[in-house]
């Protein structure tokens, strides 16, 4: 795969980054929508999930992506005082705070995960934030450190190895209170 | 003067960074210009003219060198498409291109003016009104008061000159500037 | 105070040297210091952007250069001309793609692109209240006190905005705020900001006298007695070209630079300012100034004596009654 | 085991021009629980949907992914053609490969890699989806409408016809708004308080419409069809029902030199006042700010200075203790109409706005704006209709009209048109010559932007009939000088400066949301766009709904707008209400949060973060009854499924219906696949 916008880097390196985004669907999903209706044309190198609300984005999320070999997240939700659940953006925006420096205790390097705030009119700026983004995790070449964790057969639907309990703790809680 | 590959208004952009697509042909620069009575092109015309790459028209015209630079234009404009720095980017396409039709006394101002520095780093008003007289061939207009100037101590008959000359050669070479 | 980096310009080194002469007394009073940038060379003037876009970049950016070098971190540019170039090219080379990297090369010495430009109606304005003071303790009878003055920014202390930005470019007031601080009153007038002619002077005289003309007019209509200006090129477009522009008959109006009126305003003598230079003879306009303010002081002193008498009638009176 | 049906849509050219939809399916059809994957050029199609259901009834599907455009555009669509084919609709699922890949792209071996992930993503997910009932909440069938101009009046007037209650809100002391300031109205010329007074009269005095005028709204609760608004009833100093509107208080009040807003400044008022003779409902409020009772108490006077009004109020109406009360009102849905204000040139202005220091910032006293214009033609203006300028109260002979001040002008700001300045100033020219004979009205314009019915056939009217001179530029200064007011333009098509010594000029300021628009838009949790116009839920098919179910917008608080373009936006929002009340119960997605008794252990984080306070505490017992917990319970009619609460669960036992963590994780998961 390489990026449709800037080859320079991937010249320097051959490395295309892969890149998960958790974006919430009123702004961000809504704003990149706005991008294709606009087609306004970007890296190619990412995969939208999409939330209801970055409220609803559990750290875990982020972890688990960069252990399934993800080079870099993107996080993006509606503006400070514009979520469309009123506050959930808040909540997201303070529990990154915190969770950055997670992040770097657990060996991942900051610099591969953007936070940005994209509303439903700003397609443009979703454009701009995939290629920084791509532009920025490229240049910090691939992340391979959680490669080792990832169990030798990926199982998809339900996701074997130090994950699983990761995954679905609920499930395992209700096995132990049934 | 030779046939560019690119049209007008991509020089100009590349220049100034100002699209002049923006303009709207709104005429206020023209209203405030204080040369527009004076001048056949008046800013907005200038700027439509780049729009529609009359490289010609535009450069070949004496109005772009009646252009004060007093930035009247620019300050009032709706669109900040700053026609006063899109004339200076035309003046000096035309400059390099060749085929200014420059007014001879302004011509000769300028000159004398850029020749000044280069000589003495500062302008030495004396050596550049005789310098200016010579280029642009009036040499009666204002003769009269150079006697009044000097005793008012506001000419002085000998140039001060700087020490770090070769400084303002270089600069020059390096713009490429040979008044 | 630390001194400030002085960039006087080539006019006030010739046609302006009045300006320079003024502004030097004015700042001594002030206690400003002023240390001319050494070895410092012409800004380039109009003719240097009308000319090259990079050379009228580079030009100004010697010296900006200079006062780096120099240890300075602002440096006063009274001339309006060379104010406008010297911030024209700060602005320039800190927005411009490449044109910092590019300028050290051009120049042939580093530069960091890091003094501020400030001009001198700027200087006066920030010290207006000690103008203020100074003038209220000073001995002699402030000339100014009630003469209606006319501020003219002209175009280059205020446009382009990005550029200058101390004041409005349509409405500016700082040289109105100097003028009212010097005890004079600043009229409320229409050409404030329009253009006089500039560089034409010599190469399209037409030109600046049509144009000069409109301002001395409306100055004259709106009931100034002189009118301030604190850039050369517009002073001698109004000053030297103001004979050639006035139709038979007419009063002159004199054309002081900000920094002679200030001087006057601290009790300086008119010849320390300069203002013998000038082409409109300035001595009838100053002879009136200092009548008008010796008749306001004899008249102040009476007034005052007046009044004290009455209040001694008036203690007489009452001793006689009780 | 899952069987999943997967089809991708070519969607005609557009996502087949970069996306190899083939490759797409081909790929898809082996994937571990797919059992048919089918590409189409139209899936959304009627042949499209039936090719989709018919999958399901031959393969019995479990689930459905759609690969084609946005969920935004066409989920509905397939959700019910899969309820229509017996398939739960929420096992139905789109894969966006449309808005998000083909269009974004142009390399079409990228697009089809990345198109393939999208899908087996969401595949994915379904895998995890559950079958699923909609929620079924009831509508409170009042609408409040807040804005009491010509559009707030007409919905409120449409709903209330439609035989539902209309709380309408207004914050100035009468409805009425900007219409009833203007004098005739183009393209017909007729009087605006003739058209307008009957309206407000019949807003006033209908059955289902609640009036509540100097009010303002302070807090919005809810969601559609179940909305709290807690509405500020400010301090007005006069009893509604005691006052009889006699007016004996304004005849008494000292203080009656106040400019009037009503008037634009060129008329006086006095501090206790009905803004205009027509106002509704004809009772005064006491503006404290300019009362001198008021000035004095806040010097700190010991005793009151005046209460002139009160002693002269035989109703004994006026209270000067009265404070901002507070009523609360259950709607069902939100009009917003609260209009515009003009762009004022002078000097202080709001965030990315410049003003005009060309023309003076203002302070000529001869250049007004055009509702002062409109207030000096109106027969109950002022001047009682005689066009006399402010300045010296002398007939101007020559008039210069301003089109596009600040509109059209990015410079100071704004880049939009305002829409209606070429037809006003028209009509100011129209008639200030029917009223000035030998006067020059003299227009600077740049267009001409007549697109109406009879618009533009008015506005050449001006020209070739009453003899308006029109000039095509823009003024570059205008300056007083003597009584005069100087004009610098430029007349673009015969290449002239033109320089004109006017008597009085107009400016044809911009058109501006009202002050407090964005507050108010967060209230609602509605957006706005950069100039603070709130911002409709789709420029062309929904233009008068917002992205807040239940909140619709009228007139030119969303765009500039004119008296037709606002009224019939008004009756376009009347309609919608009236169609959301049509219903006694509203369908709900289910996408809300459920709490795992076995698993809660009741430390009721969730409740903390709840954004709608849907969670609460609930005792559970065991089989005998006894009391054996305490655990969090959701309560689905409130919660709107943000899943912050499931983020924040510390034994994970909250999720949220829709986005359940199995469903987000096996999403992540499938990406692995993407080497």
């Amino acid at each position: 795969m390489s990026d449709a916008i800037d080859t320079s880097g991937a010249a320097a390196n051959g490395f295309e980054p892969r890149i998960t985004a958790f974006v919430c669907n009123w702004c961000t999903y809504t704003g990149a929508d706005l991008a294709g209706t606009s087609r306004l044309h970007m890296a190619s190198n990412v995969r939208i999930i999409r939330l209801p609300c970055t409220g609803r984005i559990d750290p875990l999320f982020i972890i688990k992506a960069f252990e399934r070999g993800a080079d870099g997240v993107i996080v993006s939700g509606c503006h400070p005082a514009d979520c469309h659940y009123t506050t959930g953006n808040y909540h997201a925006r303070r529990r990154f705070a915190v969770f950055h420096d997670i992040m770097e205790f657990i060996g991942v390097d900051p610099r591969r995960m953007t936070f940005s705030w994209v509303s439903a009119s700003e397609g443009a700026k979703w454009r701009d934030v995939v290629n920084e983004a791509v532009t920025n995790v490229r240049a910090l070449g691939p992340f391979d450190a959680y490669r080792a964790l990832a169990p030798e057969d990926a199982g998809v639907a339900t996701p074997a190895g130090p994950a699983a309990e990761v995954a679905t703790p609920a499930a395992t809680a209700k096995a132990e209170a049934s | 003067m030779s046939v560019p590959s690119r049209t007008l208004a991509a020089e100009v952009r590349e220049a100034t960074g100002i699209n002049v697509a923006t303009c709207y042909q709104c005429g206020k620069c023209s209203a405030g210009c204080p040369m527009a009575s004076e001048s056949d092109l008046r800013p907005h015309n200038v700027m439509r003219l780049v729009m529609q790459d009359r490289r010609k028209d535009a450069l070949g015209d004496q109005s772009i060198w009646l252009c004060l630079t007093c930035e009247t234009c620019s300050a009032r404009c709706p669109n900040g498409c700053d026609p006063a720095r899109v004339i200076d980017a035309v003046r000096e396409i035309a400059i390099e291109a060749g085929g200014a039709d420059m007014p001879r006394t302004i011509a000769a101002f300028h000159r004398a003016f850029l020749q000044q520095i280069r000589s003495n780093g500062r302008l030495h008003e004396m050596g550049m009104v005789v310098e200016y007289k010579l280029r642009s061939g009036d040499l009666v207009k204002d003769a009269n008061n150079v006697p009044a100037m000097v005793s008012r101590g506001k000419l002085s008959l000998l140039p001060d000159r700087i020490d770090g000359l070769a400084e303002i050669k270089r600069i020059f070479e390096k713009c490429g500037v040979t008044p | 105070m630390t001194d400030v980096a002085y960039y006087p310009g080539c006019s006030l080194h010739g046609t302006s040297r009045e300006f320079d002469e003024s502004l030097r007394a004015v700042a001594a009073e002030l206690g400003i210091g002023l240390a001319e940038i050494a070895d410092w060379s012409c800004c380039g003037a109009s003719s240097g952007h009308t000319t090259d876009h990079l050379l009228g970049v580079a030009l100004p950016a010697r010296n900006l250069a200079l006062a780096e070098a120099q240890g300075f971190d602002t440096v006063l540019a009274p001339c309006a001309a060379c104010y406008n170039r010297l911030s024209a090219a700060r602005l320039a080379i800190a927005t411009e793609d490449g044109l910092a990297e590019r300028i050290p090369d051009v120049l042939g010495r580093p530069f960091a692109n890091s003094v501020e430009v400030h001009n001198a109606v700027e200087l006066l304005r920030d010290a207006s209240a000690t103008i203020e003071q100074k003038v209220a303790v000073a001995v002699a009878p402030n000339p100014l006190k009630g003469v209606k003055l006319a501020a003219y920014y002209g175009c280059l202390l205020v446009r382009p905005f990005e550029v200058c930005g101390y004041d409005d470019p349509e409405q500016p007031t700082s040289m109105d705020d100097v003028i009212e601080a010097c005890g004079a009153d600043a009229v409320d007038w229409d050409m404030k900001v329009e253009c006089c002619g500039g560089a034409f002077s010599v190469s399209r005289t037409a030109s600046v006298l049509r144009l000069g003309r409109a301002i001395i007019e409306n100055a004259r209509s709106h009931s100034a007695e002189a009118i301030i200006v604190a850039c050369p090129l517009c002073h001698s477009n109004l000053d030297l070209r103001q004979k050639a522009m006035a139709r038979r008959g007419e009063e002159p109006l004199p054309i002081l630079f900000v920094t002679e009126m200030v001087g006057l305003a601290l009790g300086l003598a008119p010849a320390d300012l300069g203002m013998s230079r000038h082409f409109v003879d300035t001595a009838p306009f100053m002879t009136r100034l200092v009548k008008q303010a010796a008749e306001r002081v004899v008249a102040e002193k009476l007034a005052k004596e007046e009044a004290a008498a009455k209040a001694a009638a008036r203690a007489e009176k009452q001793k006689v009654s009780a | 085991m899952s069987r999943i049906g997967v089809f991708v849509c070519h969607c005609g050219e557009n996502i087949a021009r970069t996306v190899d939809c083939a490759a797409v399916a081909e790929a898809l059809k082996d994937h571990p629980g797919v059992a048919v994957a089918e590409d189409y050029k139209y899936m959304c199609s009627d042949p499209g949907q039936a090719l989709v259901k018919k999958a399901i009834e031959d393969n019995n599907l479990t689930g459905v992914v759609i690969a084609a455009c946005s969920p935004h555009m066409h989920e509905k669509t397939f959700r019910r053609a899969c309820d229509q084919a017996g398939l739960n609709k929420f096992m139905c699922e789109m894969a966006n490969v449309r808005e998000h890949c083909s269009w974004i792209h142009e390399d079409r071996g990228e697009a089809t890699d990345k198109a393939i992930d999208i899908t087996r993503t969401i595949v994915e997910k379904v895998k995890h989806n559950r079958p699923l009932e909609s929620i079924h909440i009831p509508v409170t069938k009042r609408a409040l409408v807040i804005g009491g101009g010509i559009a707030g009046i007409q919905a409120a007037l449409d709903i209330a016809d439609g035989g539902h209650e209309v709380v309408l809100i207004e914050k100035e002391a009468s409805i009425g708004g900007h219409m009833s300031q203007l004098s005739e109205t183009f393209p017909t010329l007729d009087c605006s308080q003739c058209i307008l007074t009957p309206r407000m009269v019949e807003a006033y005095q209908h059955p289902n419409i609640k009036l509540h005028t100097w009010s303002e709204v302070e807090k919005v609760e809810g969601y559609i069809g179940n909305f709290e608004v807690t509405i500020r009833k400010k301090a007005r100093s006069v009893d509604e029902d005691l006052c009889n509107g006699c007016g004996d208080c304004q005849a008494a009040c000292p203080a009656k030199r106040i400019p009037s807003e009503f008037e634009a400044g060129l008329g006086k008022r006095t501090a206790i006042y009905v803004p205009f003779p027509q106002a509704v409902p004809n009772i005064p409020v006491l503006d404290r700010e300019n009362c001198t009772l008021f000035k004095g108490r806040r010097k700190g006077l010991a005793k009151d200075v005046c209460g002139k009004c009160k002693e002269a109020c035989l109703k004994a109406a006026i209270d000067f203790d009265t404070e901002d009360t507070f009523v609360t009102e259950a709607v069902g849905a939100i009009v917003v109409a609260t209009g515009f204000k003009l762009y004022d040139i002078g000097r202080e202005q709001p965030e990315g706005l410049k003003g005009y220091g060309e023309y003076g910032y203002g302070e000529v006293p001869d250049v007004i704006d055009g509702l002062q214009f409109e207030r000096l033609a109106s027969a109950s203006g002022p001047t009682e209709g005689a066009i006399l300028r402010p300045s010296d109260g002398k007939e101007p002979k020559t008039v210069v009209f301003v089109h596009c001040v600040g509109s059209r002008d990015p410079e100071k700001g704004i880049s939009y048109c305002s829409k209606i300045c070429c037809m006003y100033n028209a009509k100011h020219a129209m008639l200030y010559k029917h009223k000035v004979h030998d006067g020059r009205a003299i227009a600077f314009y740049m267009d001409i932007r007549a697109a109406g019915k009879g618009y533009d056939e008015f506005s050449r009217r001006a020209i070739e009939e009453d003899g308006a001179e029109y000039v095509r530029g823009r003024v570059s200064r205008i300056f007083r000088e003597g009584d005069k007011v100087k004009v610098w333009g430029y007349d673009t098509l015969s290449g002239e400066q033109v320089v004109i010594d006017a008597d009085m000029v107009v400016l044809a300021t911009a058109m501006r949301p009202q002050d407090g628009i964005r507050e108010l838009a967060q209230k609602l949790s509605v957006s706005t766009d950069e100039h603070g116009f709130i911002n409709e839920a789709h420029p062309k098919l929904r233009p008068v709904e917002t992205n807040t179910a239940g909140v619709f917008v009228a007139g030119a608080c969303q765009a500039p707008r004119d008296i037709p373009d606002a009224v019939a936006m008004a009756s376009a929002t009347g309609a919608k209400v009236l169609g959301l009340f049509s219903a006694d119960e509203l369908e709900r997605e289910p996408a809300v949060a459920v709490v795992d008794e076995n698993t809660c252990i009741g430390c009721m984080r969730c409740e903390l973060v709840c954004p709608y306070g849907a969670i609460e505490q609930r005792e559970i017992c065991a089989v005998d009854g006894h009391v054996c917990g305490q655990v969090a319970y959701v309560n689905p009619g409130v919660c709107q499924g943000c899943g912050t609460c499931q983020a924040v669960c510390l034994s994970k036992s909250v999720e949220l219906q829709t986005f359940t963590d199995e469903q987000i994780f096996s999403e992540i998961n499938a990406l692995a696949y993407w080497e």
